[in-house]
């Protein structure tokens, strides 16, 4: 099996090798990447969205429609861990228990600095979403930043710390929110008369906006539904992880 | 050494591949084997990172007084790239969550997260 | 005010809306998941069918996401190939989610939800797969649909845990594999739209880069539908995830793969490259031949009715892998076609397992006994199921083996030819093996019971019409392949063959 | 850019790549694999990948070590490779 | 030859298809049951019987149905050959009905229904195969044929039905899949063409090698003709009801074998091919071995049925003998023969159905001097058996003179000994049989005296087709015409 192994990672490698022979060289200017689709998006970008960070743009509306998969492949991936994990019956009998098993002392300062500190991430998370426009971030760093300060309370209090504040079932309602209101804005264009995910019709329906403006709201608009989806997944992924889907006291 | 400068992130990229697709499937520990397929996705984003990158060019956000001026596609590294990776990152974390929890309900059934331990239970 | 224009993205957005729908309605009212999810289906299904009829009428229609024109931004293009694959993906998700409702009830009671909201996905990452006219796309609906399938799987019985965690390591290397030719073929053209790269590559045949990038995906997209030599993960995956996930999965999975193959080969790259620039079609031939026999006689040797399937899929996926590198006009249209009936075929199949694993509560050949006398109709339907495995005309299965045997004749690979009748012949002994276990009474247990105790005791309607349904469809199919090829098949050659 | 140190970052990145999948206890190979994925992110970010290399701050780094940790912790830091 | 548009065929083809629906319906009610069949029978002949006419005023008829496939469809033709034998099957269907209902009521058989709905099955897709006007749908209604006696064959559901039921469909499917699927698609690739015609469609496709392998494949493909060394399915397909083997087993399954292997001949080769690549000769041969070695198989054989079995085998292989001399005589001989032995073989049938139903004996040596007991029996019997062997006043006599003539005038002196040979052999395999029954000491009888026979469901079926066998040696005229039109 090993030596197999090695064999396939071998010509795989040979082969990938090979491959960058015929390379544009690093960092060329010149590479046919740089010169086919992607000047187009540097040089409309403002023009057409008036979105000045290109990757926002090509991620929420020239290519909107990858990053409405892309969400729900997330999504997916937190209904398919509850749907392995999650254990509703509270009798289950444990057959193999996990080896680490030592309690942590709940530590004072650590809570401490998490309770101060929490709402300042959640802050930098909304700013992150909502600046993703002019600046690096967007729906989903900043929902995975949002969902992380919840990771972080259940990590220094515990489970239920965290489950007081986002209970199971609004984090799936969120989950759910999030996506459709991604999907519904897409929907809504369909209404309107234009294609799927189209921004350019909402100028119908947002008060004073011209059509590039329209797509600018429309990209916040499904940024917000990412960094929803994107933050009651992350914690319902890390519940069921970190309780063996028993929802019970975490790590 | 022009060579060399020219393609050796393309070669790192091959060497991690490597590496991660070793362990995904000559490494007998399941957890082990996600690990590797993290570095092997990672791999992937470098590749398509470096096919990005472009040389005497600057982050892909313009400039606000280029509102009015013609932009210039040389000046703005390609963006098109890292909104693929955006994609693939994400589903990398889906699969990794997915490949722990069923590690989690493995391990719950055999006590055991060594494939060659487990194969042995079955049989 | 919603245009016929737009029907055809209601194919995929109304099964993903419903998604999460189910998964929020679930939080509520768990009863109305299913009847959700049936209703997305059929929404789906008939826009698929007003697709397909438009195509078939208007020719190919391309449909601008977000309204930007290609390659800058994403979009559909459907023609004759994919909009019956379309239309066969959203049939069989709308008859399994039908089908389903007893079984999940049975098998897996506190996850109704759940399940119906991955089911949905995974019906939407199929139809977008297909759908899509871009590559990157594809990738990201490739990988919807892989993780639903891991966690589909991986909630059945036994050793389902395992095999869904080894599906996982195989389906993420294929996926990135297809990744990493994507990336080969944008790193040499810029671009991630198969037309334009198909307008953009044939300058750039004979770049070895561009060769890699051809080898990476379709070994990528091999491991996806378990082509011989990389089938190893998906006899245990289909044996034990639960009776609906394996409905599903098992007659789409595949053959949406070969779609994708196909795709790649001719609309991405061309006919010419695929068998002249890259002279291996007799190679990958022989491959299909070794996929046929060697999944036709794994499955002899099976003792589990289902197992004894997943081993027929991969004899299956031979068939048609090998049908489209004959690298003929015949060989082609019986892949196709082979698309279509034998994801019918294993439709009903499965179909028939999920009845008997609800009924008798396993799928082992010992489950099996008598059962023409206690469930007639699921008998009957799997008569003709059987029947078309084993090629018998007028049932679905034997047009597409007509004419991938004439292509394999037009192609002078014999070997292909030995490999269909061979296949042909075992399913006979596989299937009527069961016919016999099923039909008569069994010996090993006589405990004076053999003759008539056996009551008639039938799947519940919400199971049997489907099964009916598909049964019946598979000597429709058979009847009309005239009409289905005139219409629809023939257009599916690609230019320059 | 500055290829010495692009190097230099590369070299650590396979380091720390080979020792994530050699080292015999889990909680460090997933601590490991944090700090491959954070100098993955900084060579990106030097690379004028931004986005890239925020999302894989937060995910590659962050989510998903925590997520590996919690799952080892649920089952075992042994290994035997 | 005019040609005539006519949905005839097909309808004669559906009758029996669709009467398995009110067969199914009314099971409960086993009288309504058995007057569908009779009355899809009734319909069924007089729709086949309502063609001879026009047949025999030297016209075609012919009803396309749809293509399934481009350029090939589901299409009948009616021409002599096949209306001599559809003529035969759907005559014989009505009788072998009646006989069925004596013989399965008298042994209280268990699933009747399901008995006569795949019999009506069998039947059409018999005359499926009759009609046929290409190799396509020839082969549909032949594998259709084979699923549908498959449950008739095994009805008994026990440990004998099971193996046999797997020796049939190895033998039947596994060849017409193995054999047939391959030749038909060669020889599709080869022409374009898969529909029947005068001069076949083969000839100048393909060099000598090529269409001997073909024919070989054809030849044994059709595996219900029972051409050695693919015969062994018919003696264990015994175990069926007796009315399953007297229909099926020595008309319907078995002539649509050597009928498609006819085709074959006639209509995809054609003689003048055959001719010039000197290929008659060697089915000829095939068939002669397998004469003579089924014959002298079945001197040996004490089970009744197994006997009447190798005699079937033996008899198949003189119609492809007959067609395979390729002179005009020796054709007519073995087309006539199909109807001729099928009377004659029928009878035989229906005479050991109606023993095993009165007395429960399937052995010969059971049965010495069972004459005195079943004496309508018997000598229907010995009708029967004269007709196999070729003795006049029987049809049977008919068909084998003109098959002599036929070796006479194709010059194949060989064949004529094998003709005689094997009649004397039938004779010696038979009229034993008969002696027993009748001329026996009343020391060595195994029997009372007193005449019981089987019910009368049994014995006027058998005695119809014992007085059609004579009459057809007075008036063989619609058979030898039909086969004289056929060659023309």
């Amino acid at each position: 099996m090993k030596a197999i192994g090695l064999i396939t990672v071998f010509s795989l490698g040979m082969a990938l090798f090979y491959a960058t022979i015929d390379f544009p060289p690093w960092a060329d200017p010149q590479s046919p990447a740089s010169l086919h689709v992607s000047p187009h998006y540097i040089q409309e970008t403002m023009k057409e969205t008036d979105v000045s960070n290109v990757v926002t743009s090509v991620l929420a509306d020239y290519r909107g429609f990858d990053t409405m998969f892309e969400t729900s492949v997330i999504f997916t991936a937190g209904i398919a861990v509850i749907l392995i994990l999650r254990k509703y019956s509270k009798k289950e009998d444990e057959k193999f228990l996990p080896e680490v098993s030592e309690e942590a002392e709940p530590d004072i300062i650590i809570q401490t600095v998490t309770r101060i500190i929490v709402p300042f991430i959640q802050l930098f998370a909304l700013y992150v979403i909502a600046h993703g426009h002019h600046s690096p971030g967007g729906g989903f760093q900043g929902g995975v930043i949002l969902g992380a300060s919840f990771i972080l309370l259940a990590i220094s209090f515990n489970l239920k710390a965290m489950l007081r504040r986002i209970s199971e079932r609004k984090d799936i309602l969120l989950g759910g929110i999030g996506l459709l209101i991604y999907s519904g804005i897409g929907a809504l264009c369909v209404l309107l008369g234009a294609n799927f995910l189209n921004y350019k019709v909402l100028h119908l329906i947002i008060p004073e906006a011209s059509q590039v403006e329209a797509r600018s709201y429309g990209i916040l608009g499904v940024e917000i539904g990412v960094a929803i989806a994107v933050m009651a997944i992350m914690i319902a992924i890390y519940a069921n992880l970190s309780s063996d889907g028993k929802y019970d006291k975490g790590l | 050494m022009e060579l060399i400068l020219a393609k050796y992130n393309y070669w790192i990229y091959v060497f991690l591949m490597m590496i991660g697709f070793y362990a995904m499937i000559v490494k007998n520990n399941l957890v082990k084997k996600i690990i590797g397929m993290s570095i092997f996705q990672t791999a992937i984003i470098l590749f398509y990172v470096s096919i990005g990158a472009k040389k005497g060019a600057t982050i892909p956000i313009i400039e606000h007084h280029a509102h009015s001026g013609a932009i210039d596609p040389a000046h703005y590294i390609n963006p098109l790239p890292h909104v693929l990776m955006l994609t693939a990152i994400v589903v990398s974390v889906s699969t990794l969550g997915v490949a722990l929890a069923l590690i989690l309900k493995i391990y719950h059934q055999y006590g055991t997260v060594e494939e060659d331990e487990i194969l042995e239970q079955i049989q | 005010m919603i245009s016929a224009a737009q029907i055809p993205i209601f194919i995929v957005i109304v099964p993903f809306l419903a998604a999460f729908l189910i998964s929020i309605a679930g939080l509520f009212k768990e009863k109305y998941c299913q009847p959700l999810s049936v209703l997305a289906m059929s929404v789906s299904l008939y826009a698929a069918v007003a697709t397909l009829i438009h195509v078939i009428n208007h020719g190919v229609i391309h449909y601008h996401l977000g309204g930007w024109p290609p390659p800058i931004g994403i979009e559909y293009v459907i023609d004759h190939l994919n909009a019956m694959v379309l239309v066969i993906v959203s049939f069989v998700g709308f008859i399994v989610s039908i089908y389903s409702k007893k079984s999940v009830e049975q098998e897996l009671p506190d996850k109704i939800p759940q399940f119906y909201t991955l089911y949905n996905l995974l019906v939407t990452g199929l139809l977008g797969i297909t759908i899509t006219g871009d590559a990157f796309n594809l990738y990201v609906l490739l990988e919807i649909t892989a993780l639903t399938t891991y966690a589909l799987i991986a909630v059945g019985r036994g050793r389902a845990a395992l095999s869904g965690f080894n599906y996982l390591i195989m389906g993420t290397i294929g996926a990135s594999f297809y990744l990493l030719g994507v990336g080969h073929l944008y790193i040499m053209t810029g671009s991630l739209n198969m037309a334009d790269l198909h307008q953009l590559l044939p300058s750039l045949y004979g770049s070895g880069a561009i060769f890699i990038a051809f080898l990476l995906i379709l070994i990528g997209v091999w491991l996806k539908m378990a082509f011989f030599p990389m089938h190893g993960w998906l006899p245990n995956a289909y044996t034990y995830a639960p009776s609906s996930t394996s409905c599903l999965v098992a007659p789409l999975m595949t053959k949406v793969s070969v779609y994708v193959m196909i795709r790649i080969m001719f609309s991405v790259f061309s006919p010419k490259f695929t068998f002249q620039e890259f002279s291996f079609h007799e190679i990958v031939v022989w491959l299909a031949v070794v996929a046929i026999v060697g999944g036709s006689l794994f499955a002899l040797t099976q003792k589990d009715f289902k197992k004894m399937l997943t081993y027929l899929i991969i004899a299956e996926v031979g068939y048609m892998v090998g049908g489209v590198w004959l690298a003929n006009h015949n060989g082609i249209m019986g892949a196709v076609l082979h698309i279509l009936n034998d994801s019918m075929m294993t439709l009903c199949m499965f179909l028939v397992v999920g009845i008997i694993v609800y009924k008798t509560k396993g799928h082992h050949f010992d489950n099996l006994g008598s059962l023409y006398k206690k469930m007639p109709f699921t008998m009957a339907a799997f008569t003709i199921g059987a029947l078309s495995m084993i090629g018998v005309p007028p049932t679905a299965g034997f047009f597409s083996k007509w004419y991938l045997i004439l292509g394999a004749i037009d192609a002078n690979q014999w070997e292909f030819l030995v490999a269909l009748i061979f296949s042909s012949l075992v399913n006979v002994v596989l299937f009527f093996r069961i016919i016999e276990f099923a039909y008569y009474p069994s010996f090993s247990n006589q405990h004076g019971d053999a003759h008539g105790s056996e009551k008639i005791d039938e799947a519940p309607a919400s199971m049997l019409v489907p099964l009916l349904i598909v049964a019946a469809g598979l000597l429709v199919i058979g009847v009309f392949t005239g009409k289905i090829v005139t219409y629809i098949i023939q257009y599916t050659i690609p230019n320059g063959l | 850019m500055i290829w010495q140190f692009d190097l230099i970052i590369l070299a650590l990145v396979v380091i720390s790549a080979i020792a994530a999948i050699t080292i015999k206890d889990l909680l460090s190979a997933g601590v490991i694999l944090g700090a491959y994925s954070f100098l993955m992110c900084l060579l990106w970010t030097e690379m004028g990948a931004v986005d890239v290399a925020f999302t894989e701050a937060s995910v590659g780094a962050g989510v998903s070590t925590v997520f590996m940790i919690a799952a080892v912790y649920k089952t075992t830091r042994r290994t035997k490779d | 030859m005019e040609t005539i548009i006519s949905i005839r065929p097909f309808l004669a083809v559906l009758v029996s298809l669709f009467a398995v629906i009110p067969i199914v319906l009314s099971k409960r009610h086993p009288n309504v049951r058995e007057a569908w069949t009779f009355g899809a029978g009734a319909i069924k002949f007089l729709l086949i019987a309502s063609m001879l006419p026009l047949i025999l005023n030297g016209k075609i008829i012919e009803y396309t149905v749809f293509e399934v496939i481009p350029g090939i469809a589901i299409k009948f033709k009616v021409d002599p050959l096949g209306m001599l034998f559809a003529l035969v099957a759907s005559s014989l269907w009505i009788i072998t009905s009646a006989y069925s209902v004596g013989y399965m009521r008298g042994l209280k058989e268990h699933s009747q229904t399901r008995y006569f709905s795949f019999f009506a099955v069998a039947l059409s897709a018999t005359i499926g195969v009759a009609f046929a006007a290409n190799l396509l749908t020839l082969y549909l209604f032949y594998e259709m044929l084979s699923l549908a006696t498959y449950p008739l064959v095994t009805h008994h559901q026990d440990r004998e039905a099971r193996s046999s039921g797997r020796k049939y469909l190895t033998f039947i499917l596994g060849t017409s899949i193995a054999f047939i699927l391959p030749a038909m698609l060669i020889s599709y690739h080869l022409s374009g063409t898969l529909e029947f015609s005068k001069h076949g469609f083969l000839v100048g496709t393909a060099s000598k090698g090529v269409l001997t392998v073909l024919l070989l494949l054809f030849i044994f493909g059709f595996a219900k003709a029972a051409i050695m060394p693919f015969h062994s399915w018919l003696p264990a397909a015994m175990v069926a009801p007796t009315p399953v083997s007297a229909l099926l087993h020595a008309v319907a399954v078995v002539k649509v074998g050597v009928f498609s292997i006819l085709r074959i001949l006639t209509g995809v080769y054609g003689i003048d091919l055959l001719k010039s690549l000197n290929l008659g000769t060697l089915v000829s041969y095939i068939a002669a071995f397998t004469i003579l070695t089924a014959s002298l198989i079945a001197l040996s054989q004490d089970g009744l049925k197994r006997r009447l079995a190798f005699s079937t085998i033996s008899q198949l292989s003189y119609i492809v003998l007959g067609v395979a001399l390729l002179s005009p005589k020796g054709m007519i001989g073995g087309m006539t023969h199909i109807g001729m032995h099928a009377f004659g073989k029928i009878t035989l049938f229906f005479g050991a159905g109606a023993i095993f139903v009165a007395t429960g004996k399937q052995k010969i040596s059971e049965m010495v001097g069972i004459g005195k007991r079943m004496p309508i029996t018997m000598s229907a019997f010995f009708i029967g058996a004269l007709s196999v062997i070729g003795l006049p006043p029987t049809g049977g006599f008919f068909s084998k003179w003109y098959l002599v003539l036929g070796t006479l005038q194709a010059k194949q002196v060989v064949m004529l000994v094998v003709l005689l040979t094997s009649s004397l052999l039938n004779a010696v395999y038979f009229l034993p049989v008969v002696y027993k029954a009748f001329f026996v000491s009343p020391e060595e009888s195994l029997f009372e005296e007193e005449a019981k026979e089987a019910p009368l469901w049994c014995v006027v079926p058998m005695v119809i087709t014992a007085i059609v066998s004579i009459a057809l040696f007075f008036y063989p005229d619609i058979f030898s015409k039909l086969a004289e039109l056929a060659i023309r």
